[in-house]
């Protein structure tokens, strides 16, 4: 057999979408999956001690050449600036999804507070989300989940990779904190908002929203 | 200020996710404990904006107001008396706490959002190949048990993409009860042609709820309707026995 | 600027076609053609000497990443289950099928317009439709339906999973404001529908409430 690295090198090259360890094993069946993990271990550690400009990333439960962050700008100076990159609204919307799927269109609504039809078609349309299916309840409302895609685009083997949300536990251990004593205390500091300071205020959300979304294109 | 001037000025107001996002902006700019809302200190902020963007004519979202009133009325609520010999349940039930909890969960996603967009992001931050190799141009049609990728979006977007070019209204008309029926069609016509024929009783199996009698009775009478299967009985009262209209 | 060596091999990584020298002259501008070339010989050499199963090869007029000749046999066994996907013509008359079920091919060319006996076939081969049996009409047409295939292909439990047109038109359109009237409405057509069930189906949507196990990730 060929050095088992310059088969799993080309397998990896060759696939369309990320390839998993267990197909590499099946294609070089006879070969013990250890060795074919060592072998693509060495591999992977080999482009990154030559610092090379790709490199093979573990994403959404396989293997692909990926280039690395750093070339991105002179990627973009290839191919150009593309447009469609998310937008809050619908990263909002992908994130509730990715990290309380299965969910309905109300249960996101709930915690957006808003309205979230075009998000949910934008992100079906770009196949970050799915419908899985419909739930048991009155009016049997759609399923949604997040996609294989889902994992390719945001550079993650799994779900279970996706960063904790550490507020989201915290909220229900503080919840017992809030006390009623600050209701008279709040009376009091009624009068100190006037109409002036808030037509400043109003600016000033302006500009540090502005600024914000200057940051991220 | 020239019109040019106010649609820019209109753009940039436009810059909050929603009431719960106008809200946490309010609280950080105030540098306030997300515990401990100061709520007729926010009600005002909150309100203030909301006249300023209706005083610009611009459209307000409708939970732009629900969430005015919510504010209101916990307001109202925060300034009634306590009882004297406050109750556990009084303490317990902070007319905020239902918001602040709203509050968190969602400051929690919008973080959790942020996050997501600071990973590399493919075909923005990193990339994969593009370009074809000498393998992929030649067609290779794989065996007939190949596996198809297809979603179920792609798959209603096709119907919706049909159903938009007829004026037939009528074909709009599918819903639910036409779908759990077309199960059992499809159940019923499966055993017709393993078993021949079968009666009614045979048809239902197990499975006797009600539902399931009234679904199989309403396939029957859609797929005789249809002509693709025959009832015939042997006598009045007499046991019915369902056929396929056509011997497969 | 990042290592030369490593801008090229992201750059021939990401593109579309073969690159031409030119091109990744371009984007690194300011720095001399022979330059990019003697980086991108090292870069190529450099591939040739560790036995990589992959390569940088000059091919019509650019450079691009293959797989080695040597690595044919693998990539073969690897792609011989490809996923195929389906044309738009196959989507749309399985859209047809799925939700007109049972129809016969008349019915479905008359939606669709045009002829449908190739990609009924293509249906059949892939067994996301079947032949139900025959209706006692002239011709004893042959009706369709779709498979059990079907359903495990788009990840449904059964057929009633499928979203309703109305929740078709709530994606693809904005719905909003108009929620209150289609509840309304959907009781109404329900009640003309199953007049008995209507009792049995509240207390079952009652009963069985949603819990997450029933639905598949």
């Amino acid at each position: 057999m060929d050095n088992i690295s310059a088969v799993i090198e080309a397998l990896i090259l060759a696939s369309e979408s990320p390839l998993p360890l267990e197909k590499i094993c099946a294609v070089l069946n006879g070969v013990d999956k250890t060795e074919v993990k060592d072998a693509l271990d060495k591999l992977i550690a080999g482009y990154e001690e030559r610092q090379s400009g790709i490199s093979i990333q573990e994403v959404a439960g396989g293997f692909q050449f990926r280039t690395r962050p750093q070339m991105a700008v002179w990627i973009k100076k290839l191919k150009g600036n593309r447009p469609g990159s998310l937008s809050p609204a619908a990263l909002e919307t992908l994130a509730i999804v990715a990290y309380r799927q299965p969910i309905v269109k109300a249960e996101i609504e709930s915690v957006r507070g808003v309205d979230v039809s075009a998000p949910l078609k934008g992100l079906l349309e770009k196949k970050l989300i799915r419908i899985m299916g419909r739930k048991d309840a009155p009016g049997k409302p759609i399923i949604y989940g997040t996609t294989k895609k889902f994992l390719e685009v945001f550079n993650l083997r799994e779900l279970a990779d996706l960063p904790t949300m550490r507020e989201l536990t915290e909220i229900t251990e503080q919840q017992g904190m809030l006390d009623l004593e600050t209701a008279e205390e709040d009376t009091g500091r009624q009068e100190t908002v006037t109409q002036e300071s808030i037509g400043e205020q109003i600016s000033q959300v302006i500009s540090d929203r502005f600024s914000e979304d200057d940051i991220d294109p | 200020m020239n019109e040019e001037l106010s649609t820019d000025y209109a753009i940039k107001l436009d810059i909050f996710e929603g009431p719960l996002d106008l809200l946490l902006y309010l609280i950080k700019k105030n540098e306030i404990d997300i515990y401990n809302i100061p709520i007729a200190l926010i009600t005002q902020q909150y309100l203030n904006y909301i006249q300023m963007i209706k005083s610009l004519n611009l459209d307000l979202a409708g939970e732009y107001l629900v969430m005015a009133s919510t504010l209101i009325h916990i307001k109202s609520r925060m300034l009634l008396p306590l009882p004297e010999e406050p109750s556990e349940e009084d303490l317990e039930e902070d007319p905020r706490s239902e918001l602040v909890r709203q509050l968190l969960e969602y400051q929690a996603f919008k973080e959790a959002a942020a996050s997501l967009g600071q990973r590399p992001l493919l075909e923005r931050d990193v990339f994969v190949r593009s370009s074809a190799l000498p393998e992929e141009l030649i067609n290779s049609r794989a065996d007939d048990d190949e596996l198809i990728e297809a979603s179920i979006f792609e798959l209603i977007e096709a119907f919706h993409n049909i159903v938009s070019r007829l004026d037939n209204k009528e074909l709009l008309e599918i819903d639910l009860e036409k779908l759990s029926l077309t199960d059992i069609i499809n159940d019923v016509m499966d055993r017709l042609m393993r078993e021949k024929n079968l009666t009614f009783e045979e048809l239902l199996g197990e499975r006797k709820d009600r539902r399931r009698i009234v679904y199989t009775f309403l396939a029957l009478l859609e797929l005789i309707k249809l002509k693709m299967v025959k009832a015939y009985q042997t006598a009045a009262f007499g046991v019915i026995r369902i056929f396929p209209a056509v011997e497969p």
